[in-house]
């Protein structure tokens, strides 16, 4: 996490030395110290939570790097997308096809997941240069019907209808399926997949970090905002969108990799657009556009209906298969979600990341209040 | 008002229910000084175990969910009423897979460690999801879907026969029994796991059997209108159409034919049938549906005997069971169904039990060297043996009968045909 | 100014189906000139303009800078030709800092790919900084050295137009066209543009095409003057010539009014 | 020949629902810009209702189907006032997510309060047709095409002549405009949920029509509709209806003679062939048949 550091101090050069600059290096600092708990707690955090909610974790962190990806191309470039199911489907097959069929490590095929997703991203990207808007996101819904119908009938690859089955990670020694331990400590196949997926996912943040600093980012908000204006000014639009389909569908790739092969078997119906409504709703509710948002947007919508589900078990009212009850728990999830979702949306459009922002400046304000006092008094005595 | 009393009541009456599962969830496997050998999920103190049911109780495929969990739920409160294994009571854990993998995953590790095995995993895509985790963790699934691929893991403990020894016994039925050897057969089946299973059979079958082989049509799950599959069906002059689909599609498109006054001999697979095709409550007493006359005399084939029939050993008791747990339970397949699955569960505990060992490992070793299990005849009797395959390949033939209670008269006994005895696992 | 002019319009045409936006237009921009055009609303300065920037194709004529044919050019590659351009309405990215703003000017400037800056290597940082810097200079030369780190969208009009000057600095342009940039302004913010537009033209001795309403502005400014009304050139001089023009007093002022410049 | 007129009939009835379901989708595009993926729901929510009033209340079929599609106005109506009201100039991408919001919490409480059995949509026409020419014509079937075109001209009546349909129109070309020249865009925006409602249920109840039936799953069908109102183009409520039509008539077409004709598109092409012909569409008319390109702002 250096890097801040020198972006800004190399900045300073340029503009001449100020306070502003010695702030806002710190407030870089800062915020690199908060990534370094964060990342911590990451690791720690699956030694510490029962068996479900590892499981959990590992949905939410491999949707989270999916998510990232969608970022790229719908919150920075505004492209809206509804056809990730296709991409994830993508990269699925390929893992399934290089690890499975052909027995290569994941060392390869989590890669090849990504670039085969890519290509796609690639091929697709250009026709929808010319789409605006709603057009493009209801063109991206028929991407993943024809994906489905291809993924149907690519038996040799899909297995076909039935579906197949897919190899858990392997590196040389080291399969997933059977854990490992590192001295006493064991490591269980659930955490396995965890740490890739957390691994892989800090990769990418890193990767869009540095994208939106570079002219790349500026590029895609630019078109994202007046997409005419930023190509008089010599954004070339058509290539930036490109390459935002081919990130955002590469990072799909190996999330969908990751996922089926955590799931062990998939079938072609899976990759249907609710998976694809699910990661705009997850990029939209942690925050477009910002670099944590995907990930507070996957824990938002796989983790909350998961932490429903777990509370309301014991509920009384609650029907659980076994009689009696007045409705499901899932359905009350569902209601609650859906509820809590409005509400959210309602009361904090800019997202998880905005109401952080939000409860951030509070505090902010807070603490000025609290320190001026002090500073009058000070030159009351001086005064004296 | 009335309403409202009802709630409270059902309210308290699972609040017990609750209260007992959790103590049994809270202190498992604390081993007292006994002898049992004991996993997760068997509390030895109380002599409770617990098992896990991951069923779809939201969503299109409640509609099995919810009945096939009531059987089975039913023969175990009985079981426990009446001294249970030996003094051993059952208790079952029950959460919803919305039929969906990634809930399947979740909800598993949310009560494996409280249970002893899986009592049940309703469906395909969603049981694979969770069979590599369940290997490595010696968790027994007791698997509710007919792919023949769950007969070649011994951690599936499956009940019935397949679909596609299924399809080739009711093959079997018409060019054999019936002696049609030449008869026009056509098929439309789902375009998934469940509709290629089916089509393996029909393949199998007409290898073996050679009838006349005239179309094929899919159909998706999400479709609505048929008449292209009756029109194609129609136009090759299919006398006989096997249809591996659901109940609403299967519906859709015999009214359909009907319509355009298309009449073969319907051949519906267990899964393509529903009481509420023909009644609106699934009731005799219920309004009849418009689509029912067209129902009525189609064939289908399954492995449940017919409700009611108290020619079936088994069915004065199961009979018994269901009006005493289940009164408003209405004739279903899928209730008989889970009622069996307990039957091979209890007899796989109670062999447990008699070794001593109620351990994970002890209990997947037990599943592959059970032998036969007899069902009273409301199934056909299962046999496991260390080979692993089909534990069933037998199959009955029911004839939609509107008089009749349950809507299925049975016309053909349990058979096996030659052509499912030859047929491959996948 | 050399003699071999920078920008050559000749005869262009611009019709959207049975209306002429544009008809027969020709005029010249000597390297280093501040050629400014001018007409009431309607008169077809933006239709040129746009034309001249590659919003719009022209439906006749041609356009060549340094020999070059615009016709030949899609609009993002205009920066590379050397070309800036300012909007009417702030071409601003709201979301943006002021900074970044800057930066996207320079983005025909900047070639690190996918690879090169996702991994933000050392060539990739390199590029970036030199370009801060850049952009930093073009700021300061506006006078927004402080604001740099601000979102745009949160500052007045005015200092949102000087961005937007600082942005087409960025750009290193030899040719700066300007759609009408004092549009909307109080007289206070209109003076410090104007001073702006004179010390860029003074200090970056950059050829500048002006579209502008304001005659005031205009007369202070220009070294020549094109005016148009209903899409036709009705006069084309300096700048007191086009204010004694008759045709240019009836299109601005009807019939017996004086221009005051 | 039969087949084809028989396929024809098919999905020329078919065609009738999606053009029910766009119309919905359009309505509330022209108001608030979005696409609202709660439509489904809002389908299934009046065909259950109107099935069991049928059924359990035993109204009259025209009655319970009124009292269903107003009822379905209402939820609509509901959602405009208790949640859109306060996102007004939010992003569309927010307004899209509340719609999504509306749907979960929708589904769920129709799977709890009905459960997922089949249920019949209590029309009075059950399994009878009219046998003409070796064809047959199935009256649930005629109707359907009846009553989409029915709804279908009310709607254009409604849109050309009302006050309603005016600042409609106007609000949907302008918001701003029409906000400054006085037109109460909420009650526009509401009035838009009504008719989303209310075209909504018309499409449900008839899409559960003999030998069909209604059951929460037949929500899905809004997905299929889509290609409707882009082929139309998603602002024009004629390209929404013609849209609908032609893709029903693709669909069925393509599923009588795909199988025989091009195997090697795979099983069910028939899914996919409406996308693929929007797709051809698109790269022809980037904004549908009937669409208005938008304004390109500098």
């Amino acid at each position: 996490m250096s890097a801040p550091g020198r972006d800004t101090s190399t900045g300073d050069q340029a503009r001449g030395g100020g306070a502003a600059v010695v702030k806002s290096w710190v407030g870089e600092h800062r915020r690199g110290v908060t990534t370094l708990v964060v990342a911590i707690l990451a690791v720690l955090l699956p030694f510490g939570v029962s068996q479900y909610w590892r499981a959990t974790l590992v949905f939410i962190v491999v949707a989270a790097i999916g998510a990232l990806g969608l970022d790229v191309l719908t919150g920075r470039t505004g492209q809206i997308s509804l056809g990730h199911a296709a991409f994830l489907g993508a990269g699925a097959y390929t893992a399934g096809y290089l690890g499975g069929n052909h027995h290569l490590t994941a060392a390869l095929w989590i890669p090849a997941a990504g670039v085969v997703a890519g290509l796609l991203g690639a091929i697709v990207g250009p026709t929808a240069l010319r789409l605006r808007g709603l057009y493009l996101a209801i063109v991206t819904i028929g991407l993943v019907f024809i994906a489905q119908h291809v993924f149907v009938n690519v038996t040799a690859i899909s297995g076909g209808p039935g579906g197949r089955s897919l190899p858990p990670p392997t590196f040389g020694s080291l399969d997933f399926a059977n854990g490992t331990s590192i001295g006493s400590l064991q490591i269980t196949r659930d955490e396995l997949y965890y740490f890739l997926a957390l691994l892989l996912l800090a990769l990418g943040m890193l990767y869009v970090r540095n994208l939106q600093r570079t002219h790349l980012g500026r590029g895609m908000a630019a078109v994202r905002e007046r997409e005419l204006a930023a190509a008089v000014l010599g954004v070339h639009v058509a290539r930036t969108k490109v390459t935002a389909f081919v990130i955002s569908s590469a990072m799909a790739g190996v999330a969908g990799a990751l996922y089926a092969s955590y799931l062990g078997f998939v079938v072609p119906t899976q990759w249907d657009l609710t998976i694809s409504i699910e990661y705009v709703v997850m990029i939209v509710v942690g925050g477009m556009a910002s670099l944590w948002g995907p990930v507070l947007g996957a824990v938002f919508v796989i983790g909350l209906p998961a932490l429903l589900q777990d509370v309301s078990g014991s509920l009384p009212f609650l029907s659980n298969g076994l009689g009696g009850g007045i409705i499901s728990v899932t359905d009350t999830s569902t209601i609650v979600f859906g509820v809590l979702l409005v509400v959210f949306l309602l009361v904090e459009p800019r997202g998880v990341v905005g109401l952080g922002r939000r409860i951030w400046e509070i505090g902010m304000r807070w603490r000025g209040r609290r320190r001026t006092p002090v500073a009058t008094a000070k030159v009351g005595e001086v005064s004296q | 008002m009335r309403r409202s009393i009802g709630r409270t009541a059902r309210a308290l009456s699972l609040a017990a229910v609750l209260a007992v599962v959790l103590s049994a969830c809270s202190s498992n496997s604390s081993s007292g000084g006994s002898t049992i050998k004991a996993g997760p999920g068997v509390d030895v103190a109380t002599k409770t175990i617990t098992l896990g049911v991951l069923t779809p109780e939201t969503g299109a495929a409640s509609v099995i969910g919810k009945p096939l969990t009531a059987g089975q739920k039913a023969y175990f409160d009985n079981l426990n009423a009446h001294g249970g294994i030996s003094g051993w009571k059952v208790n079952l854990v029950v959460e919803d897979n919305q039929y969906n993998p990634q809930t399947e995953v979740q909800t598993y590790n949310q009560i494996v460690n409280n249970v002893l095995f899986m009592g049940q995993s309703l469906g395909s895509p969603t049981t694979e999801a969770v069979e590599q985790t369940a290997q490595s963790q010696n968790v027994l699934l007791g698997t509710a879907a007919q792919d023949s691929l769950f007969t070649t893991q011994k951690i599936n403990a499956v009940i019935g026969t397949p679909y596609a020894e299924d399809v080739a016994n009711a093959l079997f039925y018409v060019t054999n029994t019936l002696g049609k050897a030449n008869a026009k057969v056509g098929i439309v089946y789902q375009n998934d796991a469940y509709g290629q299973d089916g089509l393996r059979g029909y393949t199998a079958a007409k290898n073996a059997y050679h009838f006349d082989d005239v179309g094929h049509a899919t159909y998706n799950v999400t479709d609505t209108d048929f008449t292209s599959q009756a029109l194609a069906m129609k136009n090759a002059g299919a006398q006989y159409v096997v249809v591996t689909a659901i109940p609403t599609a299967a519906a859709v498109l015999i009214g359909t034919a009907a319509t355009i006054g298309y009449h073969p001999q319907w051949i519906l697979q267990g899964p393509a049938w529903s009481e509420y095709l023909i009644s609106s409550d699934g009731s005799a007493t219920g309004k009849q549906t418009a689509v029912a006359p067209a129902l009525a005399g189609a064939w289908v084939r399954g492995f449940e005997a017919q409700w009611g029939d108290t020619s079936v050993p088994g069915m004065s008791q199961f009979l018994k069971v269901q009006q005493q747990y289940d009164p408003t339970q209405v004739p279903d397949g899928y209730y008989e169904y889970g009622y069996c699955l307990a039957i091979m569960e209890k007899a796989l505990l109670a062999k447990a039990i008699a070794a001593g060992d109620l351990s994970r490992a002890a209990l997947v070793k037990d599943r592959t060297e059970l032998g036969t299990v007899d069902f009273g005849g409301i199934m056909p009797a299962a046999n496991y043996t260390p080979s692993l395959g089909p534990v069933s390949r037998q199959t009955d033939i029911a004839q939609v009968d509107l008089s009749t209670n349950g809507f299925l008269k049975i016309i053909q006994p349990y058979f096996e045909s030659s052509a499912a005895k030859n047929l491959s696992a996948s | 100014m050399s003699d071999e002019p920078a920008l050559r319009v000749v005869d262009l045409g611009l019709r959207f189906g049975a209306l002429a936006a544009l008809s027969d237009v020709s005029f010249e921009v000597g390297e280093g000139e501040l050629f400014a055009v001018i007409g009431p609303n309607g008169a077809g300065k933006t239709s040129l303009f746009n034309v001249l920037s590659r919003v719009y194709d022209a439906t006749s004529g041609r356009i060549t800078y340094r020999g070059r044919d615009m016709a030949a050019l899609r609009p993002h590659h205009l920066a590379g030709a050397g070309i800036a351009r300012t909007f009417q309405n702030l071409g601003l990215f709201k979301a943006m800092t002021v900074l970044e703003n800057v930066l996207v000017g320079r983005e025909h400037l900047m070639g690190a790919g996918t690879v090169r800056a996702g991994l933000f290597l050392r060539s990739a940082r390199r590029e970036e900084y030199s370009n801060r810097a850049a952009a930093m200079q073009a700021l300061e030369f506006v006078g927004l050295l402080d604001s740099a780190r601000l979102p745009v969208g949160m500052l007045p009009y005015g200092v949102q137009k000087r961005v937007e000057f600082a942005r087409a600095l960025a750009m290193e342009p030899s040719l700066l066209l300007l759609d009408e940039p004092v549009a909307g302004m109080s007289r206070g913010e209109r003076a410090e543009i104007t001073d702006l537009v004179r010390s860029i033209h003074r200090e970056r001795k950059m050829t500048m095409v002006l579209v502008e309403h304001d005659m005031g502005v205009v007369m202070s400014l220009a070294q020549r003057v094109l005016a148009l009304d209903f899409g036709r050139t009705i006069a084309l001089g300096t700048p007191d010539e086009i204010q004694r023009n008759e045709a240019v007093i009836r299109a601005y002022l009807g019939e017996g009014h004086e221009v005051r410049a | 020949m039969k087949n084809f007129a028989q396929l024809l009939f098919a999905g020329v009835a078919l065609g009738a629902i999606y053009a029910l379901i766009a119309l919905g989708f359009t309505v509330i595009y022209r108001a608030s810009r979005v696409i609202n993926f709660a439509q489904g729901e809002l389908l299934v929510f009046g065909a259950l209702l109107v099935s069991v009033l049928v059924s359990t209340a035993k109204f009259p079929f025209w009655l319970a189907f009124v009292i269903g599609a107003l009822a379905a106005g209402l939820v609509g109506l509901l959602f405009q006032l208790g949640v859109l009201r306060f996102a007004l100039g939010r992003p569309d991408f927010t307004i899209v997510m509340l719609t999504l919001g509306l749907a979960s919490v929708l589904n769920a409480v129709l799977d709890t309060t009905y459960g997922d059995y089949p249920r019949a949509n209590g029309d009075p026409w059950g399994s009878s047709a009219v046998h003409s020419a070796g064809l047959a014509f199935s009256w649930v079937k005629i109707w359907t095409i009846i009553a989409a075109l029915v709804v279908l001209v009310g709607f254009f009546v409604f849109n050309r002549y009302s006050r309603y349909g005016l600042a409609m129109r106007s609000a949907a070309i302008d918001p701003e405009a029409a906000l400054a020249v006085g037109i109460p865009l909420r009650r526009v925006y509401a009035t838009a949920w009504v008719l989303a409602g209310i075209v909504a249920c018309v499409g449900g109840v008839f899409l559960g029509g003999y030998p069909s039936s209604v059951q929460p799953a037949v929500g899905n069908i809004a997905f299929l509709a889509f290609p409707a109102i882009i082929l139309g183009g998603i602002d024009s409520t004629t390209g929404a209806v013609v849209g609908g039509f032609v893709i029903g008539v693709v669909e069925e077409l393509t599923a009588g003679y795909q199988p025989q004709y091009a195997s090697w598109l795979g099983h069910n092409f028939y899914l996919v062939a409406p996308y693929v012909l929007m797709i051809l569409v698109l790269l022809v008319r980037p904004y549908g048949l009937f669409g208005s390109r938008p304004a390109e702002r500098l």
